[in-house]
């Protein structure tokens, strides 16, 4: 039996990108886009309608004043958003960057403190520490889904909990390490800041460059490996990659610890970054708090379609707006109206893919009727698209809980 | 014996807004639609129940009443603002886990942005005390009467009412057997003429009236009526995900889960009442990671016969075979 | 505090925003810090019809309040009013960035991030309070109303959490020594939560001190109060509110050791704009004590003159207040403000209290 | 006035991409069993589903008793007296035989389930047909014909009278067909009219009284039956002749490639073993057959070949090799192939590529990786030579998305691939289900070509046709365990259905057949 579609000619070069997921995806990320901004305008001219012109100007573009900044706070939420988007790809939905991300900063901060290592390696060491200590709390949910069958999305909740108040319990009972009178850590010695990349009045400092290379460096691991192979074979279909010999409990276990040493590096990242202020640096307050940047992560995942090439621009963009949200109160608005932006952004991407072809379906078919031949050729376009978003919003049927994801490079 | 009394006092109030947020996880989920949005309902329904209560404090109206209208409110707003998570997930086939996370994240950037625009505030601040130190004739019943109804809010009672309503429904009417069908085989349903797409509309909307109502019933019995952008619900809406997961999607199995969590959590912070634990002279924070490490615990021993809805997370389509 | 949040509506001459005040964490309406000095810069800035706007940092640290200034000079600032000591080491940057912008830091003075530099610079004025005689003046009313099972739930301890806490147990101490109570008859039980936030955790802790027979538990942390209220509403107990009088919070709330946060900000500002006495604020640290009525419990009932601001006590007078107040005046009593605390977060144990403070009347225990 | 009760008239139906029913006419009369029969994605089962609302036409009418009528729902259908048997069993599985039965038509009494009266009404119609079931069971403990029962009461609760059946027989025993089919004409007696879909040509000359055939989504024709033969009846449906009796020399088995000794299962659901201390040999050369009623442990036994699920006990050797707690990917190694029973659960990745699932049991190996980096070239060339051997259709060649493909390529694609590995076993579980006489044809030819190149088949197979012809021994399997070994070349299906049903067995528990 043959499908009716391969009669139609070879697309072109060009229709090809236009009709790859890639593209829909990116269409579908602007539209999303365009719609939050098209809300917080309704919400600026709401609350002060004289200068909503200008605070959306100051949203848009504010960033690129402070482009510095604009890459300084997009580097934690870009590794926590690798965090999320990683595991996603294997139809894991880690909720637990935040656990994973304090652990990284406390286990950077202890090396920091704690240990007494020259220039230029003890900023390394601290790092590694970061990620290790992100791993390890990464593995937790997947030994628990893996060995025990426990839905990762509970396990990486209730151990965001616990590795908040262990944290802040392990750095209030160390003396080297907090100062009572300020209710927030020491300041981090010298050797142990990331190396500055010297902007004036910015704390921008070489993270961002190993976010990004690190980025890559998973798009390569999910992309051309064999590895990748097998967790995207999973995410999609995971009694299929039983059934092909693939080590699922090990690739859920491994899935899972990665994820947890991307959110440690945010951690680490964010904590060991320089500050601009001489013999100060960046300090932890302990007062059982869920670190935000871990939920973050979530929406830059998200926004970025789990491609970490996405994730990069995503969370290069979220911090943009809010850069320039921050700008914008000097309009008198709220730096709030951010987040309800990216709120809306993530909402509106979560069906823009299917909304996009509904659209040319829709303009297709009142087309096709004002016509009123019969179609002879079924509309290529819109089916192909069409098919290949079912393709893709099909989950795997995941037999025990819940979250079902997909996606696709 | 007063320690006991005590317990079981603060025990409640804790518990049922998860019991009951959960109750509403199951309908949603059990309707097919998984409900990552729980939080964001929760507070959704906490805020307009503040609201509500902040508007018509000053008024003569005796606060019992004040409370039921306030709960009317907020599981009007949970509806509502579950219909966003029904437009995503069931008219638009969106992945469900996104919607929710959107939908979480939007109401605390909501609420900050409204109060600050209006309060100068990070929430809404009341006035009125629901808080009921004895319930006429029932509170002078020897220990039930001490246990049950003495130091504490009418919406311990009328959640154990709609925990009852709601297993009657689940359980014994047309419509809940027709929502379970939906989310364990929406195309059997479908074959036998049920609409599955409103049906998984009930299910979601149920879950924001439950959940509105839980959360406001959080701001109520658990922060003195006061809701905030910044500490929101503190995680509640999740843990009651794990509650209804712990509780296995079943009404009195969520009922057990929602106590003894809220049990554990009482007593994290109730051990200086307990002699014997607090001549242990253990770290606060032990007591206070307890709850959700004993929650690991359980579920570790219970996961393997764990049994999620089928369709669960996933989008109908008529067409898909 | 619905004082319009346009307090920020921006300005169409497009000067900006002239007085600026900078959060260190949590918003205006938190009860401490960030409350009272804001409530100081509207209430100036509307009767002097100044500009005036609240900035958030984006992360709080030295360099993100840093940054916060320098988004607030964008705007236009010419006063910066920053509240708490964690803008000491910002504002020993900001003082020599921005010559001409005048800073009012309180409760804090300028030092490097090492402590190795202090300097308060001509265009700073460091503002501190006697927290302690505050405290004293709290737990001598407490006691003297017939208490004497006392309750004190701080924050966290920061130096002026501790000093509202042990004045208060000193306070306690001479109030039940005047009233020839016998060695150990007043107890206490003293905490730090940990954080400065309305939680169901805070309440739950209340619950539990009120549970154990406590009457009146001193909240001394911002919001926690909040929580503390909500605690004492159910249990049918007292609160000692802090910083700023909040009777008007709830029924519980006997009274409030009120440092004067909101009227040191206004008398700093009208020293700029009005009486143009700068200098005798600028470049030192100026410290606001019962000696100048920087502290204190409310007297008065604002918004109404007949009503008694001691209404809620039961035995305690206005006499007996200003007996003890003139004592912290004139220096016949005089609250320690530090002790030495082994733990590293500054938690005293209840040796140290006792030993440290120099109790025999009240035995303290700590949670 | 005419004597149809239903008329389906230039029905056309399309899908994204397809026209699955092109201007389609069917009539059918009162009280006569109607047979609908064609290849594969012929459009049977779609055009039974417009006539019963679950998809609207794009074209074409509806007539019931000569009046249009219009059928938007099953609700609809069901006012209409149409019932219907899916080809996939539609029932909730953890709902008990009574709520699958009344689900949608409940009988209430303001919104509360009246649970009483309903049991009453199913427990008449079920003895009033002989269709027994326990109304309290749940359907996942129940058996496929059990469920299938549950299937027929369902119509029969709605007092239909106009009746589909789409492939009924696919999931049956012998004896469970030749009980259906007795039903069929029952109710065909009483005046029901009844659809039959089956790719059976047996079953349709046995009960049917006229048959409509379809081809590539066109009508082709319809017959009477007792005017035609089955060889006129597959031309009509693939457009040429087929053989139905699969080409075979003899051959002598050689060495023992695979063997089974005191294998036990637990079951999942019961406390009793699933499968029950199960021992066999199968020899290079020879296609060894376990045949069975479906849920009679081959699942079970099969997952703990292949290493999908460990076994409790017993010993399993491979080419000597023991690998009773290997791996799957070790017994891959050893020589193992595997044709899933599931293709879509375990077969494909549906969202990869389908060279990405070409290569799926193999990209670990050197010739596709070089340092854990997959050889992109490497796959793509194998790939293309795999679609071209094994003539796998498909819109755009090795990057097809494998979820767009048809069921038949995606068999063969897995086919494919199974053969084409290194292996001196392969299993091959039910690969011909659902599948039109054409692809089963191909397939069955596949399997000789494997033993004639002296490999080791293991065939597990619930049709008796395909187990009668392919095999070279039979091994049937009830309630776990091996109850008999018999040669296809002197036994009967009359013979081979009273084993596996449990009627007869020669084989003591415990003795293995070498
Ligand atoms: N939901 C659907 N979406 C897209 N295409 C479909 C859908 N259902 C059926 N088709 C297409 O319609 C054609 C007819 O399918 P149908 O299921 O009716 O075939 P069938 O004759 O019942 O085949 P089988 O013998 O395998 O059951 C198929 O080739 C398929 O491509
Ligand atoms: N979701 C879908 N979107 C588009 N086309 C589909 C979809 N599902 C199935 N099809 C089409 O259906 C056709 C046949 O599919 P189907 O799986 O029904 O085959 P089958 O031979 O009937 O196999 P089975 O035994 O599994 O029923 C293919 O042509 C395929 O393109
Ligand atoms: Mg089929
Ligand atoms: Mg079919």
């Amino acid at each position: 039996m043959q499908d009716k579609t391969s009669l139609t000619s070879k697309p072109s070069l060009i229709n090809k990108f236009t009709h790859s997921k890639g593209f829909s995806a990116f269409t579908a990320a602007l539209m999303s886009i365009f719609l939050g901004f098209v809300f917080a305008f309704l919400i600026m001219a709401l609350a002060s309608p004289d200068n909503a012109a200008s605070g959306l100007k100051m949203l848009l573009f504010g960033g690129f004043k402070r482009l510095a900044d604009v890459f300084y706070f997009a580097t934690p939420i870009l590794m926590t958003g690798l965090a999320v988007g990683f595991a996603f790809k294997m139809g894991l939905f880690n909720i637990g960057a935040a656990g994973q991300y304090t652990m990284g900063m406390f286990f950077a901060l202890y090396v920091g403190f704690m240990w007494d290592l020259p220039d230029g390696i003890h900023w390394v060491a601290c790092v590694i520490a970061g990620m290790i200590g992100g791993l390890l709390w990464g593995l937790i949910p997947g030994l628990f889904k893996a060995l025990l069958n426990v839905h990762e999305v509970i396990t990486s909740i209730m151990f965001n909990y616990i590795g908040m108040y262990l944290v802040d319990m392990l750095i209030q009972s160390n003396a080297a390490m907090y100062v009572s009178s300020k209710t927030r850590t020491a300041y981090l010695p010298a050797s142990a800041q990331l190396p500055s990349l010297g902007i004036e009045r910015s704390n921008a400092n070489i993270s961002i460059i190993l976010a990004v290379l690190i980025a890559v460096l998973l798009y390569i691991i999910l992309n051309k490996t064999t590895f990748g192979y097998e967790l995207r074979a999973t995410g999609f279909n995971k009694f299929a990659s039983t059934y092909a010999g693939m080590n699922g409990k090990r690739n859920i276990i491994l899935t899972m610890g990665i994820a947890g040493a991307m959110a440690g590096l945010g951690g680490a990242f964010a904590i060991l970054a320089p500050s601009t202020i001489q013999g100060s640096s960046m300090t932890y307050e302990p007062i059982n708090v869920i670190a935000a940047n871990g939920f973050n992560g979530i929406a830059v995942a998200l926004l970025g379609s789990n491609n970490p090439l996405g994730i990069i621009f995503a969370a290069v963009f979220i911090s943009h707006i809010q850069r320039g949200g921050t700008l914008a109160s000097l309009y008198g608005y709220k730096p709030e109206i951010i987040d309800i932006v990216i709120a809306v952004i993530i909402y509106f991407s979560a069906f823009a893919m299917l909304m996009n072809t509904t659209v040319v379906s829709f303009f297709k078919k009142l087309f096709k009727k004002n016509q009123s031949s019969p179609s002879t050729e079924p509309s290529t376009t819109s089916s192909e698209a069409s098919k290949e978003l079912l393709s893709e919003k099909i989950p795997s049927k995941d037999q025990e809980i819940s979250t079902s994801t997909k996606e696709e490079a | 014996m007063d320690t006991v009394y005590y317990l079981v006092q603060n025990t409640l109030p804790v518990a049922i807004p998860l019991l009951l947020v959960a109750l509403g996880g199951m309908f949603s989920e059990r309707s097919g639609i998984i409900n990552i949005a729980l939080e964001g309902i929760m507070l959704f329904g906490a805020f307009f129940g503040c609201l509500f209560v902040y508007f018509i404090q000053g008024s003569s109206l005796n606060p019992q009443y004040i409370l039921l209208l306030g709960m009317a409110v907020a599981a009007l707003a949970g509806i509502i603002f579950s219909l966003l998570l029904s437009l995503a997930t069931v008219t638009m086939k969106a992945d469900q886990t996104i919607s929710g996370t959107a939908l979480n994240m939007l109401v605390p950037g909501m609420i900050l942005l409204y109060a600050k625009m209006f309060f100068n505030s990070d929430g809404i601040t009341t006035n009125v005390n629901f808080y009921l130190r004895k319930v006429p004739f029932l509170g002078d019943l020897p220990v039930i009467g001490k246990l049950f109804f003495q130091n504490t809010y009418i919406t311990v009672y009328i959640g154990f009412l709609f925990l009852i309503i709601a297993a009657i429904i689940f359980y014994k009417t047309r419509f809940g057997l027709r929502l379970r069908a939906c989310g364990e085989h929406p195309h059997a349903a479908d074959s036998v003429g049920i609409n599955v797409y409103v049906m998984r509309y009930a299910g979601v909307s149920m879950s924001g009236f439950l959940g509105g109502m839980g959360g406001f019933f959080y701001a109520v019995g658990v922060m003195n009526s006061n809701i905030n952008g910044h500490t929101g619900v503190a995680g509640f809406g999740f843990l009651a995900l794990a509650v209804m997961i712990f509780g296995q999607w079943k009404p009195f199995q969520i009922l057990l889960a929602a106590l003894f969590f809220a049990f554990l959590r009482t007593l994290a912070y109730s051990i200086a009442l307990i002699p014997f634990l607090h001549d242990l002279n253990i770290n606060q924070t032990f007591y206070k990671m307890l709850p959700y490490l004993a929650t690991m615990v359980v579920l570790a021993f219970t996961s393997q016969k764990s049994r999620a809805p089928k369709a669960e997370g996933i989008p109908y389509d008529k067409s898909q075979r | 505090a619905k004082d319009g949040g346009n307090s920020g509506t921006p300005s169409t001459s497009g000067q900006g925003f002239e007085i600026a005040l900078i959060t260190d964490k949590g918003n205006i309406d938190d009860k401490s810090f960030n409350q009272g000095s804001w409530e100081g810069v509207v209430e100036f800035a509307e009767a002097n019809n100044v500009t005036h706007k609240y900035y958030k940092p984006e992360e709080a640290t030295d360099a993100g309040y840093l940054a916060a200034i320098d988004l607030a000079v964008t705007g236009g600032a010419k006063v910066i009013v920053t509240p708490g000591f964690l803008f000491e080491v910002p504002i020993f940057e900001a003082q020599t960035i921005y010559p001409d912008v005048k800073f009012i830091l309180l409760d804090g003075a300028p030092h490097t991030a090492d402590y190795a530099t202090f300097e308060t610079k001509d265009n700073v004025a460091s503002i501190m309070y006697a927290e302690e005689e505050s405290g004293y003046l709290a737990g001598y009313a407490a006691v003297m109303d017939g208490m004497t099972k006392l309750g004190f739930m701080g924050g966290m301890a920061v130096p002026a959490v501790q000093a509202f806490g042990y004045g208060y147990l000193q306070g306690a101490e001479k109030a039940a020594a005047e009233l020839g109570l016998a060695d150990g008859a007043i107890s206490a039980i003293y905490h730090y939560t940990g954080d400065f936030a309305e939680t169901d955790t805070n309440k739950a802790t209340a619950k539990t001190i009120y549970q154990g027979g406590t009457e009146v538990i001193f909240a001394c942390g911002g919001s926690v109060g909040k929580s503390v209220m909500s605690a004492a509403a159910e249990a049918g107990k007292k609160v000692i509110g802090v910083d700023v009088d909040q009777r008007y919070d709830s029924e519980t709330v006997i009274t409030s050791a009120t440092k004067g946060l909101r009227a040191s900000v206004v008398q700093v500002l009208e020293s700029i704009y009005k009486t143009n006495s700068w200098n005798t604020f600028a470049g030192q640290t100026t410290y606001f004590t019962a000696a100048n009525e920087g502290i204190g419990l409310p007297t008065t009932v604002i918004g109404d003159a007949n009503a008694k601001a001691f209404d809620r006590f039961e035995k305690f007078t206005m006499e007996q207040y200003e007996g003890a107040f003139k004592s912290l005046v004139d220096g016949t009593v005089d609250p320690i403000r530090t002790i030495d605390v082994e733990d590293a977060n500054g938690y005293a144990t209840a040796d140290e209290l006792v030993s440290g403070l120099k109790l025999s009347k009240v035995k303290v225990e700590v949670r | 006035m005419n004597d149809y009760i239903i008329e389906m008239l230039n029905i056309t139906k399309e899908f994204p991409g397809i026209i699955a029913n092109d201007n389609i006419t069917l009539r059918l009369k009162k009280g006569e069993i109607h047979a609908l029969l064609g290849e594969n994605g012929a459009g049977k089962s779609t055009l039974m589903s417009v006539l019963f609302g679950l998809y609207q036409p794009e074209k074409g009418e509806i007539r019931k008793n000569g009046n249009t009528v219009k059928i938007n729902n099953p609700n609809d259908a069901n006012a209409l007296g149409i019932g219907m048997v899916h080809q996939h069993f539609k029932l909730v599985e953890i709902f008990t035989v009574l709520e699958n039965i009344i689900l949608g038509v409940e009988p209430h009494a303001l919104g509360f389930l009246q649970k009483k009266k309903a049991r009453e009404k199913v427990v008449e119609l079920s003895k009033q047909y002989g269709l027994e079931v326990n109304p309290d069971a749940l359907i996942e403990k129940i058996s496929v014909g059990m469920q299938q029962r549950v299937e027929i009461l369902k119509m029969l609760y709605r007092d239909n009278e106009i009746l589909i059946f789409d492939e009924p027989t696919a999931v049956l025993t012998p004896q469970e067909i030749d009980e259906l089919m007795e039903i069929m004409r029952r109710f065909a007696k009483e005046g029901k009219s009844i659809l039959f879909i089956t790719h059976k040509l047996n079953e349709i000359m046995a009960v049917a009284d006229r048959c409509t055939v379809l081809r590539k989504g066109q009508y082709v024709g319809t017959v009477d039956i007792k005017d035609t033969t089955k060889e006129e009846l597959s031309r009509m449906m693939v457009g040429r002749d087929v053989s139905f009796r699969v080409q075979k020399e003899t051959m002598t088995p050689g060495r023992v490639v695979l063997s089974v000794r005191n294998v036990s299962v637990p079951s999942k659901t019961s406390k009793k073993n699933a499968v029950s201390n199960v021992s066999f040999d199968v020899r290079a050369g020879e296609i060894v057959c376990l045949a069975g009623i479906d849920g009679n442990g081959q699942t079970e036994f099969v997952s703990a070949l292949t290493g999908l699920e460990r076994h409790t006990s017993g010993t399993i050797t491979l080419c000597d090799q023991d690998i009773s707690k290997a791996s799957v990917r070790t017994r891959s190694q050893a020589g193992m192939s595997h044709i899933p029973e599931d293709r879509h659960k375990y077969g494909l990745v549906l969202d990869y590529t389908l060279e990405d699932n070409l290569v799926i049991q193999r990209y670990w190996q050197p010739q596709f990786q070089r340092f854990g980096f997959i050889r992109r070239k490497a796959v793509r060339s194998y790939a293309e030579g795999l679609i071209k051997q094994y003539d796998v259709r498909s819109g755009q060649g090795p990057l097809t998305i494998a979820r767009s493909m048809s069921g038949g390529n995606q068999q063969k694609t897995i086919i494919g691939r199974e053969i084409d590995k290194d292996h001196e076993l392969l299993v091959a579980v039910q690969p011909t289900r659902g599948l039109d006489v054409g692809a089963i044809e191909y397939i069955h030819k596949q399997l000789v070509a494997r033993r004639n190149a002296g490999k080791a088949v293991l065939l597990v197979s619930l049709e008796l046709d395909e187990v009668m012809n392919v095999s070279d021994r039979i091994l049937v399997m009830y309630e776990g365990e091996i109850v008999g070994e018999l040669d296809p070349k002197t036994t009967t299906v009359q013979e081979l259905g009273l084993y596996m049903s449990g009627a007869k067995r020669n084989l003591k528990e415990g003795s293995h057949a070498g």
